[in-house]
């Protein structure tokens, strides 16, 4: 029995395992400081963040799908004042590397939320919310459309030194477009997926489930739909992908990293079990060993397709 | 470093009409919980038809046992999958989560239960009891089939109500209340505890209640269960599994 | 008790019931005749059919994902005049709306399939199947295009008489430029979803589960996505809806009705079980009576939402 | 008209390193079937972990009794659901469906199993036995632990082959082979179905594969099973559920 290598490289990101703790799914970390060592998991992004703290949507919010959830959180955040004054201090006691995942209204609040933090030198990167929904654009969000993805990246390259993280929304017709135009707006990686919108009805009274009728889809669900959209923008960038989707077992995290993630995110697994990620971890090891591989760097887009 | 705790049902009772208990044994459990606390409860057996974990109160406490009960109402696939498990199958437990009732010596303390919202004063009784302190349980339902622990309970003190009157006496809970200076406490539909609320808006009594809000993780990573809540800042969406599930029914913003 | 309508009219079209068979989820029809009684159900819709005869992927094409399946049989098929001459006389027998599914890997194809069968009387309506890869176009579909929607549909509604149902893929950005472009062109309505683009792959072999590399998601998994582009397409477009996606249960038709849809079509259902729509439409009526529903006319598009 | 019949398991068997036996009691069914013929098995309780059925042969057919039995091994979520089930359970089984193995009078039937590929040739071999035919059973597995039923199978007529020699005949079934014109009949590993194809492809004998094709459906309507089979019309993607799941050997277009 060899003693597998799971550490991973995102750019110049180096992460103990492939195994980072989603936005909006963890909290701000603290939450979870009873359940499990902080650092010990990969890496942690933490909930989205406006300028200004931000109350979020009316209850009720969630509901259980087939194998998934749906959310309508509406961001509700403490804003990045109180980030830096309650969360940064809290994150001292770690080492684990820590992304900030900005959220925007508009192309400008984005900059403001970079510009505000970019001086905190316990952040290790900005992970890019492109799914926010633009107030001024009609509520259509950034990332499904290329100018606007190319145009936000670029203007956070611009005043920030930190890597950046774009993170895409699965709801768009070709990835593959939206994916390039992050790349060439400077992004030094990409994630996804974000949530599928989704919906539900309660028959009894006719109403939404989720107060906001419209929410976002997590969880096992969408794991095919993920990883094929990982692959996508593997083939189609070369800039290192990170995958979201599903993820609940160390299997699903090997599924990702075979089809292109270079490291992958954990969402609704962390809201089942605040240890789901720990478990995972302890896992990747003899499951590798089980199926004869050395390092997960290895196997990143090792996907054999043909023949 | 705590997360869920794999226990065994060593007993389950179903009291018909769709109401169930499952019992557990874990003594640092029931040495710790106090009424109004809560648990998230998963099976994470491939028979699962629901990922999410569930959100449920504490019901009866056995401490020299060491046993804890969990008191449920079938409403959906998840508590429908607990009802159908048996004695030895394992599910996993994460708490006693949350905040809890307020007692208080010198005033008499009111407890109104609507149906399941039973649970946490089953314990709670017995503890004000044993501490000699006044109370009185309104516990009501639709019929006779929503009420159950009536052995269980003091009769001196408990007041029966169903709305078809085929038990106890025949109203709503809510005109069974007396006015005066009590510590009311109340878990329930909503639509009860806010009708408790505004009963007693404008007298010396406080009113806390336990707000069932939908939860997803019952850790406060997914600020999923908040509501609308006022603050020392102002009208805030708090994490009820955080801050709750027990609130003072004046921070509430209740819904129209 | 009283006794619930279910009968529903989609434009011209009356269904018996709300409930109809997808297509390429119930083969031609009498792969199910020693299953059930064909005359029960809502309305029949056949595999969809090119001009010519057609081979399909290579196996594997299905893989079960969770709360789904990942399917790329790639629209093996009889062609036009087998099935003319095959599927048409078998369908004499049974007076069930019949609607023909319509492949094509170019414009000109849809047309030349709806040519072929315009003058065949027992076919209803034709469905359009525009999520067919077109081979022209490198593999994009039409429906990821408003502007090829809209002129395959105008193209078919000036050469047929019969009911054009537009049939929508759900793997695009703005699913409500698409509905408006399918009703410009004249769609009598609009199905939707098709499929979901997935993948899933096998961690020992390295292998994608499918052949083909991509699939398309089906089953409650995309239940919730579904629900909400039958909404969004509702509220777009005034030709009716039918909803699909993920409907297993009573339950779910309500669901998609509330939401929108003037009727639904079942897909992975029938594969699960070749009973699965007679299940359901039996179940509807004492439904409808425990939720005092009288009508499902009455029931199509009544979400309540605000307040 | 038929569809999944629910069906009570009346007795399990647990055979160890993964492979389980579940017995059904119809006599509708075990009086129709022939080996070959193959189920859709799904669990349609809350419980089930999967939403499609899978497809099963029959195993043993205990005739006087009206009993049936499925033989398998767990190798993913579908298979461990139903290994982890009980005595008492329903599951939903739809069949006999498929074509079967043929049987001739006039030559002498080679059947060849590779591990849980044994399941058509258990009720095969006491047929063509009751019938006075002559056959021998060349059962394969990669060791001991993949070697069933040996007291119920006709040890004079066995061949008992292992990968590593820990039970009968040490090697690959394939080094067991007869030439000369045989009807050869076999269940197992493709790769091994493809090579026993091969030995025979220039001989008199016939072989006679039983495909284990990904389904879905069962019932052909999904076209989920096609495999590449020779035809009259050319090459077809043929649905294994409906022509097969027994194919002549030769009609298949065997991968590269
Ligand atoms: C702090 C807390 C303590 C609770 N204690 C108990 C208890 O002791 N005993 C008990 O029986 N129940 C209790 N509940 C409610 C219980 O959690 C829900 O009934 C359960 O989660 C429903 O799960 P399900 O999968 O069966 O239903 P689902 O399929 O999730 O939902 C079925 C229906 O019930 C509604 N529903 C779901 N969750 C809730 C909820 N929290 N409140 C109101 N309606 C809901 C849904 O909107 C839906 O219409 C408690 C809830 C909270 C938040
Ligand atoms: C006609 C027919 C008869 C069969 N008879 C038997 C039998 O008597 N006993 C028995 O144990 N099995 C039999 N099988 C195979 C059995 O159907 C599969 O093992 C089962 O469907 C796997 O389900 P699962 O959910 O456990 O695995 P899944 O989670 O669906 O798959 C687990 C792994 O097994 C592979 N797999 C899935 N299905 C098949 C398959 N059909 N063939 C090969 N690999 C597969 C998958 O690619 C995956 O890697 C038969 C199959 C067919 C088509
Ligand atoms: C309750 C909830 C809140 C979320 N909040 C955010 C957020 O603030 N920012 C963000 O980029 N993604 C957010 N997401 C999306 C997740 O980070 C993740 O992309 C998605 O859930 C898919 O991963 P999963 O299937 O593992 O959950 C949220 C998801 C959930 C379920
Ligand atoms: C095996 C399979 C084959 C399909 N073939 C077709 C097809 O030929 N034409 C088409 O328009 N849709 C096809 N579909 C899509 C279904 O008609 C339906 O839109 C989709 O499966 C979603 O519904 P469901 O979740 O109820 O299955 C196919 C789906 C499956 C699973
Ligand atoms: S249930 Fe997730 S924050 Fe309360
Ligand atoms: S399994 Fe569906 S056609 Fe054979």
């Amino acid at each position: 029995m060899s003693n597998p290598n799971i550490k991973t490289k995102v750019a110049n990101l180096e992460f103990k395992n492939p195994v980072i703790f989603a936005s909006g799914t963890s909290g701000y970390g603290y939450e979870l400081e009873k359940y499990i060592d902080l650092n010990q998991i990969g890496g942690f992004i933490s909930k989205g963040i406006y300028y200004n703290p931000r109350m979020g949507n009316e209850s009720p919010r969630i509901y259980e799908t087939p194998c998934g959830m749906l959310n309508a959180i509406g961001l509700q955040g403490i804003g990045v004042k109180r980030f830096k004054e309650e969360i940064i201090p809290f994150w001292e006691k770690y080492d684990t590397l820590l992304g900030v995942n900005v959220a925007g209204e508009s192309e400008e609040e984005y900059l403001k939320v970079v510009e505000y933090l970019e001086s905190e030198n316990r952040i290790d990167f900005f992970e890019i919310n492109l799914s926010c929904p633009n107030v001024q654009a009609g509520g259509k969000s950034p990332s499904w459309d290329p100018e606007k993805t190319n145009s936000i990246i670029r203007g956070i390259k611009d005043i920030s030194k930190k890597h950046i993280m774009a993170k895409l929304s699965p709801n768009v017709t070709y990835i593959e477009e939206i994916a390039k135009a992050a790349e060439e707006g400077g992004a030094d990686s990409i994630s996804l997926v974000n949530t599928f919108v989704g919906m539900s009805v309660d028959i009894k009274t006719r109403k939404p489930h989720i107060k906001n009728v419209f929410g976002g889809v997590s969880g096992p669900a969408i794991k095919p739909m993920a990883v094929a959209l990982v692959h996508k923008v593997f083939k189609a960038v070369s800039i290192p992908v990170v995958g979201i989707g599903g993820i609940v077992s160390a299997e699903d995290v090997l599924e990702f990293i075979i089809a292109g993630a270079s490291a992958v995110q954990i969402g609704t697994a962390t809201i089942i079990d605040p240890q789901s990620a720990i478990k995972i971890i302890d896992k990747l090891p003899s499951l590798m060993n089980k199926l004869s591989y050395d390092k997960i760097e290895d196997l990143i887009g090792s996907l054999k397709t043909g023949g | 470093m705590k997360g869920y705790k794999k226990l065994r049902i060593i007993d389950k009772k179903e009291w018909g009409s769709g109401y169930f208990s499952l019992f557990f044994k874990d003594s640092e459990i029931s040495d710790s919980v106090f009424p109004g606390n809560f648990f998230m409860i998963k099976d994470s057996s491939l028979r699962s038809p629901v990922i999410l974990p569930r959100p449920f109160s504490i019901a009866r406490v056995f401490k020299d046992k060491g046993v804890f009960e969990i008191f449920f109402q079938v409403v959906g696939k998840g508590t429908e999958n607990f009802s159908k498990l048996k004695e030895g199958d394992i599910l996993e437990i994460l708490g006693p989560l949350g905040n809890n009732f307020p007692t208080e010596k010198n005033k008499k303390i009111i407890m109104v239960a609507g149906g399941r919202g039973i649970s946490p004063f089953l314990y709670l009784s017995k503890i004000v009891e044993e501490r000699g302190m006044d109370y009185i349980l309104i516990y009501g339902g639709k019929s006779k089939d929503d009420i159950r622990f009536v052995s269980y309970l003091n009769s001196e003190k408990t007041i029966f109500v169903t709305e078809d009157g085929s038990f106890g006496e025949k109203g709503l809970v809510t005109e069974f209340l007396q006015k005066g200076n009590f510590l009311v406490l109340t878990c329930g539909p909503e639509i009860m505890m806010k009708k408790i609320y505004e009963f007693y808006k404008n007298t010396e009594s406080e009113v806390f209640v336990s707000l069932e809000e939908r939860m997803a993780c019952g850790t406060g990573v997914c600020y999923g269960c908040a509501k609308k809540i006022r603050t020392e800042d102002g009208i805030k969406m708090v994490r009820v599994c955080q801050k709750g599930p027990v609130f003072n029914a004046k921070e509430i913003v209740w819904d129209e």
